[in-house]
């Protein structure tokens, strides 16, 4: 074990990655003898040489169709979009071409040796394009996988699986909390599974639900409920695609009540899928609607950033709201 | 460090644009019409095995392309693309591969797939989308892919192929460099060839592909195949400069255009690319020009968009040529040859009764290979679906009958 | 009146929004002197001008940001994605440009004279790549407006409504009843609000809500369940974006029940956001789960498409179920 | 029609690669280091007013960017970004046009905004995202747009103004073709220009936009920044030909590459392009060749990627060159241009103290310019974050009080 913030952990998950596989390749727009604008990929080059870990031209559809090109030849292609916001003009890659490798080859070809790494999110004074949370554009398109870590030694263990998966995979990093979110991290490998959800703490009277930098603030709701008597049980979805129903509905099933929350616009957000999903398998459990804290539906603002933000008070507000429904 | 902007040093104090027409680009031509090779034109190294296997292609290709053609027309398959025109730049470069190159092909290069090997009957699974087809009959018809043949499945979009093309090439290379001072320590075994369309050539993927490949050094031949047509859009609506070919400096790449009608010439422009790419780990961009002599699909008629006099002076045809080039070497016996394309053309219908009749694929085709294995919520979507078929068999009688 | 098909409708949408404006244009693949593949601007480049009706190159990102330069200029720029399955490759320029120029530029800029007019759907053997319902993608992006006409008459009413309409709005036409949907159609202009949905048959055991060509789907289960003794609701939401949350509210709260069917996978589809704002507006009058009749979470297939699709069957056995609840 | 597929129809039997030093395109310089005019040189129609006005807005620009960058690291702004070294190219260019000429820049063109008027306290309102900012407090420091100066809102997205500039153009160019013949029927009022990196000219919209420009004839001038570094990456690793100019002669479009720290040479190329674009319709490709003196953005340490001989070696300033071409033309007044200097450094730090003091926008404005007017989603949600707000006062200062 060693104190990692989550920056050294994807590192660290990186580095393994990279002995594990002599064909694995790491890029993306400044990640070679730079190391990431965010220093991810930080000291990578020098070990594995420039021909494995290297600075691609400035585009993002480029990125993504070499490396739809370099998994399906065989070779691990972990790549990087250096924020989010900037990962639009690679949809067509995405969402045509990695997620459909596989079904329209009928298995002759698939890209399952892809992982895309993005750090996402807002909490950051980025305004509209330093801050954007796109995971659930990406809900909607089978044959990816999503997942989003809520701390370092989430982010490791992972960040590894999602490597390691046979499937193209986008792996959303939280950058509020890449030099925030600090902890115990083993320095051998290990592996998260993808698809479980994670009962972060135990509660009676509503679920809680978010992933990603958004766990710290439904836990921080949690604390506060508490202290007016509310008990929260708090999940960490982890996995968007594919999530883990199960889990979210047997707690749902207990307390009756459910609250989710992201950062992305509420109008057509993840959330809302795992609303519909949920009201289906707990209809009758439901004590009160399911509630939804998330962004306005606007872009992402600037100055009003706070107003904009699902907090915790907000969080807290409509934990009430729903218990007193 | 003393030139960051990476630009060429010349200074001058002349005022003056660079004009689009400071290149003149050539065309390379070995074959006349009529095949004998033109004065000054140097033989590639081609033997006899090789260029009748280019021919013997050639002539299956348009058999299909006429017999599928006539088959949508009939009803029997929904969709159909012919090769018209280019089976002499398909053909002849996919040739001047070695057979475990990888192929990444826009739509229209049947041929290539055909001189590696896919049988008829593959040929047709695909087409009926059968049980039988390697696809497992999701694509539409034409969408060929064999993993076994080195070609990738052909998808749709665009363009998206291009810079696909320059992360498999890179993948090729990155065994053959020198981890030490990044140098190739060895000749590459494999590249990758990448079709596309001049139309297709608009796309962003394109100039991300290409620039990629310059700047990252893969050994990747982008061959351009400029027939003239984006289904109705012409190449001067299309672009403005010379042709693709043109494009090829801009990205720092060497290029080549070729006689696409001309098999022989499009053999030793594609072999010589290949010499390159093998021996520097670059790409090389090769341009060909063959018009599209046919529609661009069943579902497309060019006297909409393209007059009569135009077709009728943009008639040549790479299968005669190469005949003639054939006949001159005493290569062929002409015969026997036209024997063969009659007992083809039988081969091909029998071919399309048997596809036809051969079953679709079953109910679990649907969600398999979404993942490599199915994720549990398509697991239970299949249950409620198969449920739900049973319960109504005479409404999805092509997978009722087969739900265990 | 004059008896028209959808394409003709569209067309004489297209008509009189071209003589209407002498800055209007017309551009993308093969819509010039061809008329487009499937010839909803034939006619319109002799009338207009080359200048005006126009081939573009063969670059859907480069459609749209020509689009957004032109919209920005002031000049009405209706722009065809020949499919809307090849929309993705201008995803940045919508998403990211389009939908964002007004705000974050506080008002000094707009895009408002943006329509995108793309044909949408299954139905017709096409496969992953001539099939898809993207609208989902496009529903979570705040900014931009969203219609879907169910047959010729809308479409024309409707079409005019968007190109006119101050805003980004992208016009998705069901291909499958381009020639299919014929009807009275007006000659003269004419328009259709775009945010109001539209109760097309009244009923009082259920509320049956989609859009485009799943509305032909879900009157046909309509009549179905009728003969069944169950009288259905239905509803053509036809605007996407903004959604007319209201009259679908109203309708449940009679009826009790919902069941919404789209063609587009069902995770995080349209109908996930319509379920989750639903259940939240009428919790205490729904008698069962809000429904979703949906296309599979797998791309779109071929051989097996008629076993994919949300049909009248599909529809119809999940009505009874909800009734039956 | 008889070149259906639009390239050259020359002939050759030599297999040969077009290679990429096939161009070798010259920098155009025409002042020397001190601002002397080089042997040859012919001096552009310049009048001392304008010159005094590029002089003086350079001048402007490189204390406000000092100015900035220390207020940045003193935390009173997030984020900033200096134009160091291109202020002769950004300048000169945006002085070579007309006031109401469109321009569609990338971020570090501030200078061109300045040149067209943009007050110091517009700068700091943006900066400081408060209740005046044109731009209502939404976007990070830096993203300037003035309706009113012909001045698109800057969007962090790269490349993607490059095809928006083609659009823009093309608007522009509308009302002077005859419908008839579809050609030009008088001279251009305005033009677009488009600035852009030599990082962003990979973008797939790069390709999108010049293309366009090129086929439909936009009076667009696409003005690439060849600056060496898109943040770490150097232009080696960017792209692998000659600089960006040479891709022009692929798009069909004229080009020029200028020495950027020239900004006599700059003005010359820019009045030159906007002529042709004005008299011909159609777009012209500038490259400027000036290299980027200070870090990528507040954010960024270049030191971490470039050496300290590389920076040593590349030093040009252009305001010391254009001030040795005033000071040899007699037009600058050396004291007084310096006592301005001091006086305006004060005044900008005044102007912080000022902007950062005015309020932040009012609550209303999290939902505006979403849609022309809020739909009614919005209001709602509007209505309930005020709620929200006035309950918990302290929780959001910044709007709490002024909710009415
Ligand atoms: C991204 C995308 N946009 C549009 C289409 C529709 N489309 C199919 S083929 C075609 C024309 C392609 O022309 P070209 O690349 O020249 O190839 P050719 O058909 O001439 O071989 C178009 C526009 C598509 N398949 N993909
Ligand atoms: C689409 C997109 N991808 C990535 C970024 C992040 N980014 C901001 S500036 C920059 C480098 C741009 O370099 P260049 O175009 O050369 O302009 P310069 O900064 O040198 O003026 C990058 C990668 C972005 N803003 N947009
Ligand atoms: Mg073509
Ligand atoms: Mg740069």
């Amino acid at each position: 074990m060693a104190q990692m913030n989550m920056l050294q952990a994807i590192n660290s998950a990186l580095d393994i990655s990279m002995s594990e596989h002599p064909l694995a390749c790491i890029f993306g727009e400044d990640v070679g003898y730079f190391g990431g604008v965010f220093r991810a990929t930080s000291g990578l080059q020098e070990k594995y040489g420039k021909h494995r870990v290297f600075n691609t031209p400035l585009t993002e559809q480029g990125i993504l169709g070499f490396a739809n090109g370099l998994a399906a030849a065989g070779a691990p292609a972990i790549a990087e979009i250096q924020f989010a916001d900037y990962i639009f003009p690679a949809f067509d890659q995405i969402v045509n071409e990695s997620a459909k490798f596989r079904y329209r080859s009928g298995n002759e070809f698939n890209v399952g040796k892809l992982t895309i790494r993005t750090p996402y999110g807002g909490g950051i004074a980025g305004g509209l394009y330093h801050s954007q949370s796109p995971e659930a554009y990406f809900a909607h398109t089978p044959g990816l996988k999503l997942v989003v870590p809520r701390n370092a030694y989430q982010a490791k263990g992972l960040l590894r699986a999602c490597i390691k998966d046979d499937n193209p995979v986008i792996f959303f990093e939280p950058k509020r909390l890449y030099r925030a979110s600090i902890g115990d991290v083993p320095e051998d490998d290990f592996i998260i599974p993808i698809g479980k959800a994670e009962v972060v703490s135990e509660g009676s009277d509503i679920t809680l639900l978010a992933w990603g930098a958004q766990m710290e603030i439904i836990e921080q709701a949690a604390e506060m409920a508490k202290e007016e008597g509310i008990s929260c049980e708090v999940i960490d979805l982890r996995s968007i695609q594919p999530w883990d129903v199960e889990t979210v509905a047997k707690s749902v099933t207990k307390t009756g009540r459910l609250l989710i929350s992201h950062e992305a616009p509420v109008t057509c957000g993840f959330g809302a899928e795992i609303a519909a999903t949920i009201q289906q398998e707990c209809f009758l459990h439901l004590e009160s609607p399911i509630s939804r804290v998330c962004g306005l539906d606007t872009p992402y603002p600037l100055a009003l950033e706070k107003e904009y933000i699902p907090d915790a008070l907000k969080v807290l507000s409509a934990i009430k709201q729903s218990v007193q429904f | 460090m003393t030139n960051p902007q990476n630009v060429s040093l010349n200074v001058t104090q002349a005022l003056e644009f660079i004009d689009p027409s400071a290149l003149d680009i050539p065309t390379v031509s070995l074959l006349d019409e009529n095949g004998h090779l033109v004065k000054d034109a140097v033989e590639p190294n081609i033997d006899k095995e090789t260029a009748l296997k280019i021919y013997k292609t050639m002539r299956f290709i348009r058999a299909l392309d006429e017999r599928m053609q006539a088959a949508q027309r009939q009803g029997r398959v929904s969709f159909y693309m012919q090769c018209l025109g280019e089976e002499g730049a398909v053909t002849a470069s996919a040739a001047a591969l070695k057979d475990d190159d990888m192929i990444m092909a826009q739509y229209r290069e049947q041929a290539a797939l055909r001189y590696r090997g896919f049988s008829l009957e593959q040929f047709m699974n695909q087409m009926f989308s059968n049980e039988k087809d390697l696809g497992k009959g999701r694509q539409m018809p034409i969408h060929y892919g064999s993993k076994e043949l080195h070609y990738m499945t052909i998808s749709s979009p665009l363009g998206t192929q291009i810079p696909q093309a320059t992360g498999y090439a890179y993948s090729q290379k990155i065994p053959h460099i020198n981890a030490e001072n990044g140098e190739l320590s060895s000749e590459i075994n494999n590249i990758t060839l990448c079709y596309f369309g001049e139309g297709a050539a608009s796309e962003g993927d394109f100039h991300a592909g290409l620039n990629m490949a310059a700047v990252l050094k893969a050994p990747v031949i982008f061959f351009a195949r400029n027939n003239g047509y984006a289904i109705s859009t012409p190449a001067d609506e299309q672009f403005a400069g010379d042709g693709i070919a043109s494009r090829g400096v801009g990205y720092g790449i060497k290029t080549i255009r070729v006689d696409g009608a001309d098999a022989l010439a499009v053999y030793a422009a594609t072999q010589k690319a290949r010499q390159f790419s093998v021996e520097t780990g670059e790409p090389v961009l090769v341009e060909s020009i063959a018009y599209r002599l046919g529609a661009h699909s069943t579902s497309d008629d060019p006297t909409g968009y393209r007059s009569k006099e135009e077709e009728s002076t943009n008639t040549k045809c790479p299968i005669q040529r190469f005949k003639g080039y054939l006949l001159t070497k005493g290569w062929l016996d002409e015969a026997e040859d036209n024997a063969q394309d009659e007992a083809l053309r039988e081969q091909i219908l029998d071919a399309v009764k048997v596809a036809e009749k051969v079953a679709k694929p079953p109910i679990e085709d649907l969600v398999s290979d979404v993942y490599d294995t199915p994720i549990p919520l398509l697991e239970k979507q299949l249950e409620a679906l198969k449920a739900h078929v049973k319960a109504h068999p005479d409404a999805y009688p092509t997978t009722a009958g087969r739900i265990k």
